[in-house]
């Protein structure tokens, strides 16, 4: 295993409202594309930050790549081994300059700087931003600003790269732009993990977990967590477009093969319905 | 309060001396109680137009007419159009400022000449609408809620003036499922009681089911406008692209392909399962 | 929260140099807004007492010349004695804030407040006697340019700062100083 | 997007725009010196003279040069004014009761008037010509040698280049907060002085309070990109200064010299 946590517990608790986990297990092997679904507050960036160890852990075991997180001399080495992308681009930009931000991470590794604009361009040409070098990221739109902030993670060549709500203030387009993106590294072999609250992007999924008020509600494949509508329900989210038409039509007497989870297994199954009646 | 929007246009000049035209030429009109929906890419000047319309900056081009009269005229009253529009804008939590949650929803009402007494009613009705306790949450500080609590008492603090106009930009960007449909609940359920509103969104699900009327603008250019459905029909028939079209046209789209074509007029969840169930469960014409 | 790491404090500071540059621009528009009160003073009084003094000096003396270099306001040539009174507030706030200990907020924050506006007044003053205006700067017309005009700034900066302070740590931005045990 | 004050960065590829940043400050301070130090018409011709070259060799067409100047024409007015009829010098042409326009009062009006409008245009030449990013790493290297009174200048250097990245992000929202709280009624009218300073909270708080919460994020993303701190890290290549750069320099000490020694004489 990549990650294996058991039973992480932690509390932070300032004034009226508390993050916390409770008995968190998680398990996640190379190369996985994982998403950890849930409504806001449920505790998943609680729990993702402590991959990198952003958040000490304050209970129960968790190894990332077999280092203990609570390691301290080992801290930077997590740090290189798991990338992670927040929610707002606007908020993670070190630089004016789109090719000195994308170096800030390798210099703070030391990466000699005769090497440093080669990994640079080859970063940018891996999100599709070839010939932004120069620019100022505020001038990009959303989804150009987000694809530099991955490329400066991506310059450091992590193992793991984790997308924090990376998604969430993007428009259609630019969720798109960096969904599209995510797919191709996890093609290329990293293991990604997505936290979201839009179902639609844990279809694609190796394995989903779906967390609730700090608990890991329910971990399987997408098609085991998604079609649940009572589990959905629990957790405080409206399952995909697809899944929903399979109930309603269901309570019509309309009952397809197998409950489908995108629009085109969906059509498939309705015109396989067609041409059986 | 219907508003008029004739010509209307913003222009504006950046420091090299280049020209940016935000918006060009937008004539529409707004009935009152309409519930219209702004939907374009990013930079199409869908927040420039609601700001307009707010009052908050000056045409370059053009006129808005509150009721018929020039809301940029001299001598309008602005004080009495900050009063009649409210503007919730993207991430309102931002403009949360004060040391409870009542003074700050009570900001707005400082120059509206009501009684203390008549504030407190209106405070708590903005913010019991908005789904909270009022007794409860009255003297907590606005800063340490979470996210979405803070969200509903700024737009508390935008309701409480009880504006005929209620603009919103993406309100619901950044929402979760559940909070999402409150909040669209909520909007339909004041938009009953007689308010306009004009809301700014990405959401071409929540656009199709909520609102009555669409504005499509691209480039700074209202590119469509006119009942919602329709608009979202011709949008469909004009590009092919995934621009402007709601999960369930995708999805006719792609039965199409599979020769089951459903009526054009599929546009909401609720069309489609009833044109399926139609479909499916009649046997389907031949 | 417990304490602020050196990357917070570091990135605080660059904020608050960032709205040095912002806030005169922003509140241009307001008319006499920026006369009377000053917009540059409150991130840099702030940065002293949130981050610590090398921080306030550092706002103190960077806000005022990135400003000067990027937007030409304030204009150069009011630009040497204005970073002597800047740079003394953010060094002097941030000095205060940590010898003053009242177990009182309030207290604190106006302790350090009154004694680093005052410090850098005088400060600004003597040098421009020194340096600026060698022989012709009166003790006359210092006494005017300064303290007539300290008065409206000492209030509202002693009005802003401690709501700011207060805001900040409402919503978790900053560590609480005296945090409720229990 | 509203329209930005005179004095920021206008895009072009004239030799001021060329000339490394590193040189132009202390170009400028050096000049502005020059200014300072005119005594007589002749230094007063030579300053002109030189701020003239430099419009010309700026790119920038002379009302942009000025603009800021223009704006503040009623102040200038209101200094010329003071020094002209409170100055008290000899020569007295006029008198009505303690106001005295003099010879000396009317020289010492247009001196003070003329440092000022010079200093401005020459800030401007050099604002409109620099890149924000250029003007950092210039102060950046410039302090360099500060390192050996023991100022940590690789974590200043690091402090100001985030603090420029903040500006058009921070400018965007500040005017956003205002335009929220303005349509949710605020206003900056009140003639009570504590009443005005509580105006403006509801400005002032979300601006600073939005400003922090990006700050935090950032630092938090830095971390995770493996910052520890300004020093332990890989050092950028300087950029060698050009031919240029050097003939500036050299140019413009000269002409400070020439300044003084015109005082001499």
């Amino acid at each position: 295993m990549l990650i294996e946590g058991k039973n992480i517990c932690f509390t932070y608790e300032v004034g009226g409202s508390s993050f916390a986990l409770q008995e968190v297990d998680i398990d996640i092997a190379p190369g996985e594309f994982v998403v950890i679904l849930g409504a806001n507050g449920s505790g998943k960036s609680t729990l993702v930050r402590h991959f990198n160890a952003l958040l000490t852990l304050q209970r129960g075991e968790l190894k990332v790549a077999r280092i203990d997180v609570r390691n301290e001399q080992d801290v930077w080495l997590l740090r290189r081994l798991c990338g992670m992308v927040f929610q707002n681009p606007d908020h993670q930009f070190v630089s004016s300059v789109v090719e000195e931000d994308i170096a800030f991470g390798l210099e703070n590794y030391k990466v000699p700087r005769d090497v440093i604009p080669e990994r640079v361009r080859s970063a940018l040409a891996l999100v599709e931003m070839n010939g932004y070098e120069k620019r100022s990221p505020h001038t990009l739109s959303g989804g150009q600003k987000q694809r530099v902030v991955l490329a400066g993670v991506l310059a450091l060549e992590p193992e793991i790269i984790i997308f924090d709500e990376a998604t969430a203030m993007l428009d259609p387009t630019g969720r798109q732009e960096v969904i599209k993106i995510m797919q191709k590294l996890h093609r290329a072999g990293k293991t990604i993990i997505a936290i979201t609250h839009y179902v639609e992007e844990a279809v694609a999924a190796d394995k989903v977990i779906l967390m609730h008020q700090g608990r890991v509600l329910a971990c399987g494949r997408p098609q085991a967590i998604l079609t649940n509508l009572e589990l959905m329900q629990v957790a405080e989210l409206i399952p995909p477009l697809p899944v929903r038409l399979y109930y309603d039509l269901q309570q019509a007497g309309i009952q397809l093969n197998r409950c489908p989870l995108t629009n085109e297994e969906l059509a498939e199954a309705i015109c396989q319905f067609r041409s059986n009646t | 309060m219907s508003i008029q929007i004739e010509h209307l246009s913003y222009a504006y000049r950046l420091p090299s001396g280049e020209k940016v035209e935000a918006l060009k030429e937008i004539t529409c009109t707004i009935a009152t109680g309409d519930f219209v929906g702004i939907m374009g890419p990013t930079g199409s000047g869908k927040t420039t137009l609601l700001q307009l319309i707010a009052g908050l900056r000056r045409p370059t081009g053009g006129r808005i007419r509150l009721n018929g009269k020039d809301i940029n005229a001299h001598g309008y009253n602005r004080n009495l159009l900050r009063q009649m529009v409210g503007v919730v804008f993207q991430e309102p939590e931002n403009q949360l400022f004060a040391t409870t949650v009542e003074k700050d929803v009570a900001f707005g009402l400082k120059y509206s000449g009501l009684s203390r007494p008549e504030i407190t009613a209106r405070v708590q009705w903005a913010l019991e609408t908005m789904g909270f306790d009022f007794e409860k949450i009255r003297n907590q500080s606005p800063l340490a809620l979470s996210g979405g609590e803070k969200r509903r008492v700024a737009i508390a603090g935008v309701l409480a003036t009880k504006p005929q106009i209620l603009l919103f930009d993406e309100p619901i960007a950044g929402l979760d499922p559940y909070s999402r449909q409150h909040f669209l609940h909520f909007v339909t359920k004041i938009n009953q009681a007689g308010t306009t509103i004009i809301m700014v969104s990405h959401n071409m699900e929540a656009l199709a089911e909520y609102t009555r009327h669409l504005l499509v603008l691209a480039q700074g250019r209202l590119i469509d406008s006119g009942p919602t459905r329709e608009v979202f029909i011709r949008l469909k028939q004009k590009h092919s692209g995934a621009f402007g079209q709601t999960e369930a046209q995708k999805i006719t789209t792609l039965l199409a392909k599979n020769k089951l074509v459903l009526p054009a007029a599929v546009v909401t969840y609720d069309d489609l399962l009833s044109a399926l169930k139609q479909e499916l469960a009649g046997g389907g014409p031949g | 929260m417990t304490k602020m790491s050196a990357v917070q404090r570091a990135v605080f500071t660059a904020v608050c140099i960032g709205l040095c540059v912002v806030l005169p621009m922003a509140f241009h528009a307001i008319p006499n807004a920026g006369v009377i009160f000053s917009p540059m003073h409150i991130p840099v009084l702030l940065c002293g007492l949130i981050c610590g003094w090398p921080f306030g000096l550092l706002c103190g003396l960077a806000g005022p010349l990135l400003s000067s270099l990027i937007t030409g306001m304030p204009p150069m040539a009011y630009l040497p004695s204005m970073l002597i009174e800047l740079a003394t507030y953010g060094l002097v706030s941030g000095l205060m804030i940590n010898l003053v200990n009242t177990k009182k907020l309030y207290a604190d924050l106006y302790i350090s407040l009154v004694v680093a506006l005052l410090a850098g007044r005088i400060v600004a003053g003597i040098a421009k006697a020194l340096i600026f205006a060698a022989g012709k700067y009166t003790l006359a017309a210092w006494v005017t340019s300064y303290f007539i005009t300290l008065w409206p700034g000492l209030v509202i900066q002693l009005i802003l700062i401690p709501t700011l302070v207060v805001a900040l740590m409402k919503a978790r931005l900053i560590p609480e100083r005296y945090p409720v045990q229990g | 997007m509203r329209m930005l004050p005179t004095g920021e960065y206008i895009p072009g590829h004239s030799f001021l725009h060329r000339l490394d940043a590193r040189v132009k400050l202390p170009c400028f301070f050096i000049l502005m010196a020059a200014v300072i130090g005119a005594a007589s018409l002749w230094g007063y011709v030579l300053v002109v003279a030189v701020i003239a070259v430099l419009i010309l060799l700026s790119g920038l067409p002379l009302p942009a040069a000025v603009a800021s100047v223009r704006r503040i024409y009623g102040f200038l007015l209101v200094i010329f004014l003071m020094n002209a009829l409170f100055f008290g010098g000899e020569d007295v042409l006029a008198s009505w009761g303690i106001v005295q326009l003099s010879r000396g009062g009317m020289e010492q009006g247009f001196r003070v008037v003329g440092n000022v409008v010079l200093i401005l245009v020459l800030g401007n030449l050099l604002t409109m010509t620099t890149l924000p990013t250029q003007v950092t790493a210039a102060l950046a290297s410039l302090i360099k040698p500060l390192k050996f009174i023991g100022v940590p200048t690789e974590e200043v250097a690091m402090i100001l280049s985030i603090a420029i990245q903040f500006i058009p992000t921070l400018m965007e929202e500040t005017e956003l907060i205002k335009m929220a709280q303005i349509a949710r009624g605020a206003r900056f009218e009140s003639r009570k002085l504590p009443e005005r300073a509580a105006s403006f909270i509801p400005l002032v708080v979300p601006v600073f309070i939005s400003a922090f919460r990006r700050a935090e994020e950032l630092a938090l993303a830095m971390e995770a990109r493996g910052y520890r701190n300004a020093q332990n890290r890989t050092r950028r290549k300087k950029e060698p200064l050009a031919l240029r750069d050097y003939g500036a320099l050299t140019v413009c000490t000269l002409i400070c010299l020439v300044q003084f020694l015109l005082r001499r004489c």
